[in-house]
């Protein structure tokens, strides 16, 4: 173990070039997929809260019949993509909108005697990718029912914009796999050619009479040493930019993270980001070391 | 002990490299190796540290079938045998002293030992003034040195040697055909092959000739 | 010219693996800028679209006097970040508002008989990264003026959202920062490391004989093949997946592109994509042969 | 025709490799270089082919003195001369026979001559054979031969041969040898290092001795 530890750092020194390209790469590679991963998770919750908000309003005539109002309230328990359904009487529409016109404009609302609004069911509808989809045809099918007034769902910019964040997260997804692929073909390569340099070092052990794991052993440990150095790295380069942005935008992030929260650097991103930056370290260098080791490599 | 029963070797060209090789050579004997360039001198060498396989016969080192050692055991067999390669096979981002102490790091040995027969090595090829030179800084007999430095330091049974003077004057080559005579008078085994023939002809050892594969009387 | 296109295609089949290796790393690269550059542009041109959407509008007071207001078109025309002014008189104001209103709820408003609406100015200010704040900073100006009602600037969400996309904005930039740095150091290595597996190649030609030359231009030429391949490859990757998402999300983009150019693939995005990938071939190949054949370079 | 005054080289090291060398060579001259190992003799050729410096002295080169050519006129000066190079310097990746090939691509010699010109050079050192195969897979003697081949196939002014026979039998050696003196008749100047006091004393060439960077009398 002691001798492994010795021989990897001795190894290391005399490749050090090699070694820091590598550990550079891993680094680059490591601080995209991290950035990335922080803009979509942010993004995704971001959207998750302005979802929360749409809405499909169901405005019942003044008219409307104990009958019919059964017959639209059992409609709507039974579709299953709606997750909370709110019976809005008139007299509490009416107040709620007093309360929004009074509040900036002129108070000629104040001097109405009477209620012009009708009831309505406020349904909110779970998350899903093609809630809008849903809320639309959901809409199509209670607009014929008798006892409807109208339907409202959202201002029209949400679901316009509810559309452009689902786009938008599967594009990202796209360039993440992308991404994903990308890093796993450089670092190996990365990998490999460290290996290159020192072919000649592994077939001369070989020749000389050490043991697979005598040869096998130091290499992963570097492998590992240099994804995790990557990996370290990459966390410092993502945390400077974290309060680079801090500083830099004070303001304009606390008025926008209000109610929501920003999650930059998350313990199990920590986590997940160095484990899997010693593991891509580990697999890399055993495939790698294999090769070399397999009686099927030509000398 | 090395014995070896009609070994036959082809690369896949016309004709093989190896023809029903049959011959031995005794415990602490030691012999020349000779025949024209390209007779298959290192290619019987190679056999018997495994690095290039047979196709055909019995090869027996030290009574061991070699051709049945498993690819993970080999370095059995090759701690047992110093090789001197005609090609020398330094590292060349390994000092002097580091290339031979790298031989010893490799099979295990502990460090203080390492340091002490490294030196003893370097001084019987007359190379401790170099010792932290990197091989690309020595000349072409210089290397050699090392290469055989590197492969006596272990104090193997068995000594391969292809053409380890062939960058040699013949004064040193003398120095360095003693040091394997030495070993031999230590029990060791040694293969010497040479296009030298003042060299053979000076020394009273048995005389193996090949030429195109196959073994004639010298 | 014929020998070196010889030499170059020789070159490349004697190393074609390392060669094959330098083509899929410039291809990742590449193609990971550019959906960068497609989902920047895009997101954009998105912001730039809502926040044309943004006004501020002034109510004036029923009494007002001609005085006070042309103070405050003084005022107005006198900030130059306010790109446009327009004057909506009150009877225009209600006629919009009983449209609005008339449509969906109930007809109350219809039966009104009097104007309660005020006259107001909308502000529509220049683009501009801090565009939020000069129009919060603007309006608290304007509010303690005679004669002015009072101030509204868009919904509330208009001005979070358009927070939350300047962020976005500049984080985006901060990754495609790294992700620009990142490619450079990427492929500057591969393109010396695909040197390094012909440094004795090199190094044997300027020993028997060739000029600077005869060893330069095969090489430059490889380096920028290599950039065209990945550069073409990496378009063809981009425009796949245009189709692919075209074809997943035909129904969601033309509803969200509506009104809107989605960019994918323009003409000049490919010709700067193809022309900086032959430059980053050509430049890498340029440095690390320079590093060849330069006396000072150690043997 | 090869001038050296005075000329001194030292890479650093306690002693100079080189220690003030003065001779010449006639053109069409053929010279045996001698000495033991680690005396300077292939520093002395890398001097003259300027692949390295020299600390002090004057070398000239067909009256040209090398010293002043700057680095990216080298070619004109390495066109006139072929070298055999100690450890060969073959590409490992080309075949034999473009290992050859490759000499002549490189001055930009056109292809039919090259074909042609390619094919000799390996009949003259016994090679046509292997022209398919690849260094790796060449015996060190083919090898050493492939190097030689390469060496004399664009009909250089001057042969600068550094140990070309260490790794070959004495028949094949003396074969290579004739093929030098051949040259030698043609009017090519020969500098001819080697080992071998048996082939040194069975020809009647002069011979320069060098001694721990030295010259010294034979
Ligand atoms: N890896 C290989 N692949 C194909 N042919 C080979 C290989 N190694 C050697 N040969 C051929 O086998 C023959 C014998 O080669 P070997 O190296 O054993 O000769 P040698 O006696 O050592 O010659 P030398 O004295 O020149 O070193 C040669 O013709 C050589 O070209
Ligand atoms: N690049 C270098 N850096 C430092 N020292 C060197 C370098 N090249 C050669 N030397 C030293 O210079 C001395 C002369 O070396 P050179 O190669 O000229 O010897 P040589 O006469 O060719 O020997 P051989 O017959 O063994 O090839 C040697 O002691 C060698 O170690
Ligand atoms: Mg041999
Ligand atoms: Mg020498």
């Amino acid at each position: 173990m002691t001798t492994s530890a010795h021989t990897t750092i001795s190894n290391i020194k005399t490749n050090l070039q090699v070694f820091l390209i590598s550990v550079a790469t891993i680094t680059v590679a490591f601080s995209i997929l991290g950035l990335f991963l922080v803009v979509f998770v942010n993004l995704n919750s971001f959207l998750t809260t302005w979802s929360k908000q749409v809405q499909l309003i169901v405005y019942l005539k003044d008219d409307i019949s104990q009958n019919q109002r059964q017959g639209l309230e059992q409609l709507i328990s039974a579709n299953s993509d709606v997750e909370s359904m709110t019976f809005i009487p008139r007299e509490t529409a009416w107040a709620n909108f007093k309360n929004t016109f009074s509040s900036n404009k002129s108070d000629f609302i104040d001097d109405l005697t009477f209620n012009p609004l009708p009831s309505s069911y406020n349904l909110k509808f779970k998350p899903s990718n093609d809630r809008f989809i849903k809320i639309h045809r959901f809409a199509d099918l209670l607009k014929g029912r008798k006892g409807v007034e109208s339907l409202e769902y959202g201002e029209k910019w949400l679901g316009a914009f509810e559309k452009f964040m689902l786009f938008i997260r599967i594009f990202l997804l796209a360039v993440g796999g992308l991404l994903t692929l990308g890093l796993i073909l450089i670092i190996s390569n990365t990998i490999k050619l460290s290996f290159y340099s020192r072919q000649e070092e592994i077939e001369l052990m070989l020749l000389i009479g050490a043991t697979p794991n005598f040869i096998r052993v130091p290499f992963m440990m570097e492998g590992m040493l240099q994804g995790l150095l990557g990996g370290i790295f990459a966390l410092a380069l993502i945390k400077f930019l974290q309060l680079y942005v801090k500083i830099q935008f004070q303001g304009s992030l606390e008025s926008i993270a209000r109610g929501m929260e920003f999650q930059f650097i998350s313990q199990p991103f920590i986590f997940g980001l160095l484990a899997s930056s010693v593991l891509i370290g580990w697999v890399g260098s055993f495939i790698s070391i294999r090769q070399f080791l397999s009686p099927a490599h030509k000398k | 002990m090395i014995q070896l029963f009609n070994v036959r070797k082809s690369y896949g060209g016309v004709a093989p490299a190896l023809l029903d090789i049959t011959f031995s050579v005794k415990k602490g004997e030691f012999i020349f190796l000779t025949g024209p360039s390209g007779a298959g001198k290192t290619t019987l060498l190679k056999i018997l540290y495994r690095t290039e396989k047979y196709d055909r016969g019995q090869v027996l080192v030290h009574g061991m079938n070699i051709g049945k050692i498993p690819d993970r055991k080999l370095y059995t067999l090759r701690r047992e045998i110093g090789f001197v390669f005609q090609d020398y096979k330094l590292l060349a981002k390994k000092s002097v002293f580091e290339n031979v102490a790298f031989a010893q790091e490799v099979i295990g040995a502990d460090k203080k030992r390492i340091r002490f027969k490294t030196w003893e090595a370097l001084k019987n090829v007359g190379l401790t003034h170099k010792k932290d030179s990197y091989p690309p800084e020595l000349s072409g007999g210089e290397q050699q040195r090392v290469a055989i430095a590197r492969a006596l330091v272990n104090s193997p049974k068995i000594i391969l040697a292809d053409e380890p003077t062939g960058n040699l004057d013949p004064e040193i080559s003398l120095e360095i055909l003693k040091l394997f005579e030495h070993a031999k008078k230590r029990g060791v085994t040694v293969v010497f092959a040479t296009h030298d023939q003042e060299m053979i002809r000076s020394r009273k050892h048995r005389v193996v000739v090949i030429k195109r594969g196959k073994l004639v009387a010298p």
